[in-house]
């Protein structure tokens, strides 16, 4: 019988990172799980996530932290992201467990790859690569947005004052942590 | 050399010195001056050579819209052809040469053009060189092109970086003079976001050039006040070296900010950001250019434009000669007399064409009436000049004003015109400006300091009221209203020398003339003809002068003449800018598979897959080339087993209560009665019926499908059923989201495949091949509790399986495999011997699906449903698509077997010539199949499935060569499909 | 008058002040046989191939701006003839035969340059496709010529072979294909047109058709109303404005293609480049200025402008394939309104409505096509039946399923 | 350019993919009597317009929705954006 194991390596684990005073770090463990929303369910949906989350789905373009920590990020009218530690290959099955069937559920966690930037210089560096209105009166902490960043699509929420939440595709992670980098070093 | 025409004042900082050289010659100047005031400064008045004539030419503006003085800037791969000296600011060790000359620039062998200038007037090399024909290119074209050019590219990659970048804000405003500084303030104030961006290096604009007071102050001095409270300003973003060189749609502005270009090494940061501006509203306060008048000879060094020599002195402290008489037909030129004359530069004339009363005391001055200059003299640097009443004036330099055109060129960016105003002789912008823009000053033809101020602050005002901001406080600032009288006047008629109106390109006021005789009558007929506004300065001095002379051939207005109207950029923009980051291996980004770190470990070659990376193969000590690699890995899958990444696959989920009767109108085959558990082959069509994509699809549960996409068309196809999803069926339950990047898939393929499998795959799942047959899928656990996907699914023909893991085991995965896969001699194998493989089993690929296909040029032609719903059905039944002589695919071997075929080669019948009209096809794809130990091809031909064991003529010319190739199946290997059940 | 070294010689020692006008500026006749909307590239070829290969005189020129204000004022002056389908490779190579001899025979320099036209391919598959190209175009009796990466590090050393992105593998020549002096291209068939008697009008916007029992009997124009036993439209971009005054829906859509010039630069470029793998190709003009492009920008546009994305997207296609060019700068942008088809290959055709043809569809590659286009078109109208190389550019072949889709993306003009 | 996207606000033209006419939502019934026509009709045939244009764009780089932009061909103005599944079934179509 099979004694063979599997050891993961997540493709940006360990990045943590100092230029310009701006710090980028990879967080650990962080699992995403996408809900869509049944056609003609959706106040259904809507109620399971409220009820099992303790707060609402947000509406499109912004994202809310449920009680449990779980962030909740609305990407569309019928579909959303929740984001949270967990460091086994199960999420999808947990939220999916938690929600019972009021949702589809698709597991991203693989698909992505996460980057957090803070510091004071966060902004000026993003201003290289994010098309998006970062200004804090425009973009406020927790809003969220789905773009594109030299040539790579990616979603950036607000987490803080200064800090930012910045997803990308896990195939392509060397070089979305080169462009952030390339930002800070052009900045510094 | 010293500095010889350094007077007093100006924004230098004497304290400082800097030294630079042009052409080899080292000279002083210091921070704050620019290359060109600093050669004015050494007494270089000859500093380059025009396009056409190679006419001497000295430097003729002080801002960028300069025709003459353009240099080669700096050295090695860093020399930077064109740059205008009027704008490039000093730096210490600055290298500059001149260009555009054979020998040197005092002794331009080139120059003999200019002695045969009547034979080479407008257009004249439309009617020669034509014989003989061949002369063309041979002689006569090379002889031009090495001729014509100004200057050179190092033809070395450019060593610099550039960035990019993106902006947003309530209001921009262009242009930091009287205007833009008088919006930004009020603007500023009300607490809107602003950005205050200028070309220059100093913001201020013509207050910096002029001795003008505003608010009791010298007119810098007020604005260099009003940027330290603009800079303290937390919503005000000041930019100066940044230009806007274009209005584009819906508020996005393109700027371009020089970030290291003053200084003498970029220290490896960014030499320029190319920045897209977005903004709710733009100010543009881009103020005026001043316009020559024509005259002969007046493109002499030392003939000058009456504004800039002032800039020169006021903001500069140099004088551009010590003999300045100024030449004008308006009040403003006499201003330049009374400056220079308060510096202590001696100016013996003032000519006006005007038979008017002095405009203000100039001591020393004569002030000659209602005459014009008709030629000057001093062909390297002018010595006098000649007026209409014959007497000569020595002069080094003369200042010549023609009025001021305001700068509406981001004005036209979105096609808009500008209309004439007789008032100030000149256009001004029009009604059609691009929406959310507001012109101001001078650029608005506010032509005085006040107005200018006035203008700027009631503009940016009302733009911000506009998006619902307070004006804020804002009180004028006292200036005057200096007198601005201007009388049309564009060119001296009793001048019988030749008048030059674009200097650079050598255009005159013949030419203009001649254009017009031969017809070349519209604005657009008599730039392209005469070259008129092509230079790099795209005729900034030039355009509206060379109109007036052709209204007055016409006898028309000048507005019924027409106009110019300008396109972006406003001034030139390095491709590397606009490039930015996008170059080299930066191009675009790298996707990797999850076992690339695996696959480098172990001798992978990696071949560019759209933006993948994929093992191509993998290369064994001894082995000689990639044939041998490639060889081996098919043979030792078709033997026992070998694994392949197959990531890269697109893979959608696909899930809700309709996603079975949607996939069933994607796919042109049926989807809605696929069981749960199963895979099933689906070949999408587009629309118009052409073969489009293909890949499988397994159906997980009821409501949840995985489809999987050929690796280039992943977005694209989703894209499409999103479409079809959103648009064609709103009201089907069915969502979608890619999950390409977080499965690592592999192939497992060969008779060994399900043996090496069950070492991997956790025991309580059966995966026998009664339990799970071919066309299987299921989820599985590998590696005591892995989650997995587990497809039984062949694409080389074998006995095969398809397993997939979260992303982040990927790498382990393919090491687990191997390991458990050494008793078998378990081969990686790549794209080359997967491509191989696909070819012997005669499975269509990208060659094939090329988007000129049907399926019945497939040989799928039966697939296509006609007895339900999906895309492409109806479009795919046109009459010629369906042609019984249309080409299909079929498989090919050389009939010489040692021969190997050649893709790309087009097929001819035996017999028939090898012309287009016997043309019976193509080869798509072609391996040589270490199975069958020769090559083999797919191709499509003209009935090729009634035609096997036809011999054809494969013909590839390009190589020069055509070989006999015998037509039979595609299947090369297991025709009848058992080894992939077995 | 006729053009010759002589004729510069005797005008420069005089003064230049005996040229005469190019070009006529008549007044409309109330009647022609054929009328030519369009005062472009193709129309003027049109009217001169009329009348010097079909002895037609009675023809009229409609031109609603001034002569060459479209296309063939804008463009990147490409001529080749690299085609890969039957129904286009035929009449590409007929065109750039008619080039070869075109100055000789308008007596009008318009300084065709065979300078070479280089694909550079960067993938096994990419190659294939160009060696069917390659093969297609010998079989229409045009030239062609693969290169090695090593035969193009010889005669391009400054593309990037060393750090690219997407590694050149090869490429494929043609060394006839080139540039021409594309404003002059207007100005010699206009002048020779104007010479055999052809009234050139400008200024003379058409406003509508004159159609009685569904034939087209003439035209009203802003000069007032034309009769003709004729209409030719070959209006490009404008196909679908124009079309639309006699009620036909096209198989096009038009849409905006930018193009770009550098300053003028001393010679760096020896031909026509074509980078496979990003959006640009370059040449460099005879006046120094590299001339380049790359995509449309995508959206249906009758706006003569782009928009900036596709600016950068060339650029960065340009610094990828030789950043030799990174201190060259863009000195102007311009904006073409594209006529295109359903499946990129353009129409010379009758339509429904008798006597009223149409020619158009040519997306972004009617520059080259201008002379087959106007002596295909001619022939058209003067014999009622196409020129055999023309035969597949008809306006059914949609309906019948007959496409001639170079590029293989289907009913989507935006793609080809 | 920039769309102002009803959901998200105004975002850049970059983030989107353009297709076409939004007449392309008008998918003929396949089983008409002429059916051949009405593709190809629609698959081939287009307005054009020098001016009002409704237009379908996808949001690629965004929430993955399809929008029907009416722009003026001829200077770029853009007078609404709707989601094109509400414009879809606006127009009576369902599953």
């Amino acid at each position: 019988m099979p004694d063979y194991s599997l050891t993961p390596a997540a493709p940006l684990a360990g990045t943590d990172i100092t230029i310009a005073d701006t710090r980028l770090v990879a967080p650990a463990d962080l699992a995403v799980v996408s809900v869509a929303l049944p056609l003609g369910a959706e106040n259904a949906a809507e109620a399971a996530i409220k009820a099992v989350y303790g707060v609402a789905l947000p509406e499109v373009g912004k994202s809310r932290l449920a009680k449990d920590g779980a962030r909740l990020v609305r990407l569309g009218s019928d579909f959303a992201f929740v984001i949270f530690t967990h460091p086994t290959p199960d999420a999808e099955r947990v939220v999916a467990g938690r929600l019972k069937g009021a949702v589809y559920t698709t597991d991203q966690t693989d698909v992505w790859v996460a980057l957090d930037l803070s510091g004071a210089n966060a902004r000026r560096a993003l201003e290289r690569i994010c098309p998006i209105d970062l200004h804090p009166d425009a973009f406020g902490i927790g809003d969220s947005a789905r773009t594109v960043m030299e040539h790579l699509g990616t979603l950036i929420i607000r987490t803080g004052d200064n800090t930012y939440r910045l997803m990308s595709g896990s195939s392509s992670a060397g070089s979305f942590r080169h462009a952030i980098e390339t930002s800070l070093s052009n900045i510094a | 050399m010293s500095q010889i025409n350094r007077i007093s004042g100006g924004q230098i900082d004497r304290a400082q010195e800097v030294k630079f050289t042009f052409n080899g010659k080292w000279m002083r100047g210091h921070p704050g001056d620019t290359l060109a005031s600093a050669l004015l400064a050494n007494g270089q008045r000859l500093v380059g050579r025009s396009f056409k004539y190679h006419r001497p030419r000295g430097i003729f503006t002080a801002g960028s819209e300069e025709p003459n003085a353009l240099v080669e800037l700096r050295k090695g791969a860093h020399q930077e052809p064109n740059t205008r000296a009027t704008v490039t600011e000093l730096f210490d060790g600055l290298h500059a040469n001149s260009q555009n000359h054979r020998g040197s620039l005092e002794h331009d062998l080139m120059a003999v053009t200019d002695f045969l200038s009547p034979f080479l007037s407008a257009g004249f090399y439309y009617k020669t060189f034509m014989w003989p024909r061949a002369f063309w290119e041979k002689l006569y074209e090379p002889i031009i092109r090495k001729s014509a050019g100004l200057g050179r590219l190092s033809m070395q990659e450019d060593p610099d970086i550039y960035d990019k970048g993106y902006l947003h804000c309530d209001l921009l405003v262009i242009g930091a003079g009287p205007a833009g500084l008088m919006a930004a303030l009020a603007a500023g104030r009300s607490g809107a976001r602003v950005i205050l961006a200028d070309e220059d290096f100093t913001l201020g604009g013509r207050l910096n050039s002029e001795t003008l007071e505003v608010g009791g102050m010298p007119g810098a001095r007020w604005a260099k006040e009003a940027l330290v409270e603009l800079a303290a300003m937390g919503n005000v973003r000041l930019m100066a070296r940044t230009t806007v060189y274009g209005a584009y749609d819906h508020g996005v502005y393109g700027a371009l900010e020089r970030c290291t270009d003053h200084l003498a090494t970029s220290g490896g940061k960014p030499r320029q950001i190319l920045w897209r501006v977005t903004s709710k509203r733009a100010v543009l306060a881009a103020g005026a250019t001043e316009r020559p008048i024509a005259f002969g000879n007046n493109d002499r060094p030392g003939v000058m434009l009456a504004g800039s020599v002032r800039s020169y002195a006021n903001r500069y402290g140099v004088t551009p000669g010590q003999q300045v008489a100024v030449f004008t037909n308006n009040d403003d030129g006499w201003r330049t007399a009374a400056d220079l004359v308060a510096k202590g530069v001696h100016v013996p004339a003032i000519i006006d064409v005007r038979d008017a009363p002095a405009v203000c005391d100039v001591p020393g001055a004569r002030h000659i009436r209602n005459a014009g200059v008709v030629d000057t003299v001093g062909r390297k640097g002018l010595k006098s000049v000649t007026l209409t009443d014959g007497q000569m004036i020595p002069v080094d330099c003369l200042a010549v004003s023609g009025g001021w055109n305001p700068n509406v060129h981001l004005t036209c960016h979105q096609r808009g015109r500008p209309t004439w105003r007789d008032d100030i002789s000149a256009f001004v912008p029009g009604r059609d400006l691009p929406p959310g823009m507001a012109v101001a000053g001078a650029a608005n033809g506010a032509m005085t300091l006040a107005a200018a101020l006035a203008e700027g602050r009631a503009v940016a005002n009302a733009q911000i009221e506009a998006l619902g901001f307070k004006p804020g406080k804002a009180d004028l600032p006292r200036a005057e209203d200096e007198p601005r009288d201007c009388v049309p006047y564009w060119h001296v008629r009793e001048s019988t020398k030749r008048g030059w109106l674009d200097l650079q390109n050598d255009v005159t006021v013949k030419d203009v003339k001649q254009s017009h005789r031969e017809g070349f009558r519209s604005v657009e007929h008599l730039k392209r003809y005469t070259t008129l506004g092509m230079a790099t300065d795209q005729g900034k001095t030039a355009n509206i002068p060379a109109l007036a002379i052709m209204a007055e051939c016409t006898g028309k207005t000048i507005p019924e003449t027409g106009t110019t109207i300008f396109r972006p950029p406003y001034t030139p923009v390095p491709i590397g800018a606009l490039g930015g980051r996008s170059r080299g291996r930066d191009f675009r980004p790298y996707r990797l598979t999850p076992s690339h770190v695996w696959a480098k470990n172990n001798g992978a070659t990696f071949v560019e897959v759209g933006n993948w990376l994929r093992a191509q193969w993998f290369a064994r000590p001894g082995e000689k080339g990639w044939r041998d690699s490639v060889d081996r890995e098919v043979l030792a899958t078709r033997k026992s087993v070998g694994i392949c990444d197959v990531t890269t696959l697109g893979k959608i989920d696909v899930q809700g209560r309709d996603a079975a009767a949607f996939l069933n109108k994607v796919y042109a085959n049926g989807f809605a009665k696929l069981a749960v558990g199963r895979v099933r082959y689906g070949l999408m069509l587009r629309e118009d019926g052409i073969a489009y994509d293909d890949g499988t699809t397994a159906r997980m549960s009821e409501n949840h499908f995985v489809m999987t996409t050929t690796t280039a068309n992943a977005v694209l196809v989703f894209r499409r059923l999103e479409f079809a999803r959103q648009c064609l069926w709103p009201d089907m339950d069915v969502h979608l989201i890619s999950t390409t990047d977080g499965w690592a898939q592999f192939a497992v393929a060969g008779p060994n495949a399900r043996n090496l499998l069950r070492k991997v795959v956790d025991a309580a799942h059966d995966i026998s091949n009664e339990a799970f047959p071919f066309m299987a899928c299921g989820e599985v656990t590998v590696c005591n509790g892995t989650p997995a996907r587990l497809f039984r699914i062949s694409f080389s023909g074998e006995l095969a399986y398809e397993v997939a893991v979260p992303a982040r085991y990927g790498n382990a995965m393919m090491d687990v495999l191997m390991q458990a896969g050494q008793e078998f001699d378990a081969t990686p194998y790549g794209t080359e011997a997967l491509g191989v493989m696909r070819i012997e089993k005669g499975h269509a690929a990208g060659n094939e699906l090329n988007g000129q296909t049907t399926a019945h040029n497939l040989g799928m032609g039966r697939m296509v449903s006609q007895t339900k719903e999906c895309i492409g059905n109806v479009l795919s039944q046109r009459p010629e698509m369906l042609r019984e002589d249309a080409v299909k695919l079929v498989g090919f071997r050389p009939v010489d077997r040692d021969r190997g075929l050649i893709a790309g080669s087009h097929f001819i019948t035996k017999g028939d010539a090898a012309s287009m009209d016997n043309d019976q096809g193509w080869m798509s794809s072609v391996a040589y199949s270490p199975s069958l130990g020769h090559s083999v091809g797919l191709g499509f031909i003209k009935n090729g499935d009634t035609r096997m064991g036809e011999i054809v003529r494969a013909v590839s010319p390009v190589h020069g060569t055509e070989m006999e190739v015998e037509i039979v199946s595609a299947h090369f290997i297991d025709p009848a499909g058992e080894r992939p059940r077995a | 008058m006729r053009y010759s070294a002589l004729k510069i010689l005797r005008e420069g020692l005089t003064g230049n002040k005996g040229w005469k006008p190019v070009w006529r500026e008549p007044d409309p006749k109330p009647d022609y046989d054929i009328v030519i909307i369009g005062g472009g590239g193709h129309g003027l070829a049109t009217a001169y191939y009329l009348a010097r290969e079909f002895g037609m005189r009675n023809i009229a020129v409609l031109e609603k701006g001034w002569i060459g204000s479209g296309n063939i004022g804008r463009n990147t002056t490409i001529i080749r003839s690299n085609y890969m389908l039957p129904g286009n490779e035929p009449f590409y190579e007929m065109s750039l035969k008619l080039w070869e001899g075109l100055e000789q025979d308008f007596n009008y320099n318009a300084m065709v340059s065979q300078r070479s036209i280089l694909n550079l391919f960067h993938t096994d598959a990419q190659r294939d496709a160009f060696v069917r190209r390659a093969n297609a175009m010998f079989l229409a009796g045009a030239d062609a010529e693969l290169a090695t990466t090593e035969q193009l590090r010889a005669e391009l050393p400054f593309l990037d072979y060393e750090n690219a992105r997407f590694p050149i593998k090869g490429g494929l020549f043609q060394r006839r294909g080139g540039t021409v002096r594309h404003d002059a291209v207007a100005w010699g068939y206009a002048r020779g047109a104007d010479e055999r008697g052809v009234d050139i009008i400008q200024n003379c916007e058409v406003t509508g058709f004159d159609i009685e029992n569904a034939k087209c009997r003439g035209v009203q124009t802003s000069r007032g109303a034309i009769r003709a036993r004729k209409v030719a439209v070959c209006v490009a971009g404008s196909s679908g404005r124009v079309m639309a005054l006699a009620g036909m829906r096209l198989p096009i859509e038009s849409h905006v293609l930018q193009a770009f010039v550098t300053e003028g630069l001393k010679p760096v470029l020896p031909g026509v480049i074509t980078f496979g793998a990003g959006h640009f190709y370059v040449s460099q003009s005879d006046k120094g200025g590299l001339v380049f492009g790359g995509d449309i920008d995508g959206y249906n546009s009758y706006a003569q402008r782009g928009n900036l994305p596709v600016v950068e997207d060339v650029a960065e296609g340009g610094m990828a394939i030789m950043p030799m060019i990174g201190r060259a700068r863009l000195l102007r942008s311009w904006g073409g309104i594209m006529d295109m088809s359903m499946d990129g290959s353009p129409f010379i055709d009758k339509t429904d409505i008798d006597g009223l043809y149409f020619n158009g569809g040519w997306c972004y590659g009617g520059f080259k096509a201008t002379p087959a286009s106007g002596l295909c078109y001619a022939h058209l109208l003067a014999r009622d039946t196409p020129h055999p190389v023309a035969r597949q550019m008809r306006l059914d072949r949609f309906k019948r399923g007959n496409l001639i889709d170079e590029k293989g993306q289907g009913n989507q003009p935006n793609l080809h | 350019m920039i769309i102002n996207h009803p959901l998200l606000g105004p975002r850049d033209a970059a983030e989107f993919v353009y297709l076409g006419d939004a007449a392309l939502i008008e998918r003929p019934d396949w089983q008409a009597r002429d059916a051949a026509e009405a593709f190809y009709e629609y698959g081939y045939l287009r307005d054009n317009p020098a001016g009002k244009h409704a237009e379908l764009w996808y949001h690629e780089q965004g929430d993955r929705s399809w929008l029907v932009v009416t722009r003026d061909t001829t200077t770029h103005e853009i007078t609404s954006v709707e989601m094109a599944r509400d414009v879809a079934r606006a127009k009576g179509r369902s599953k």
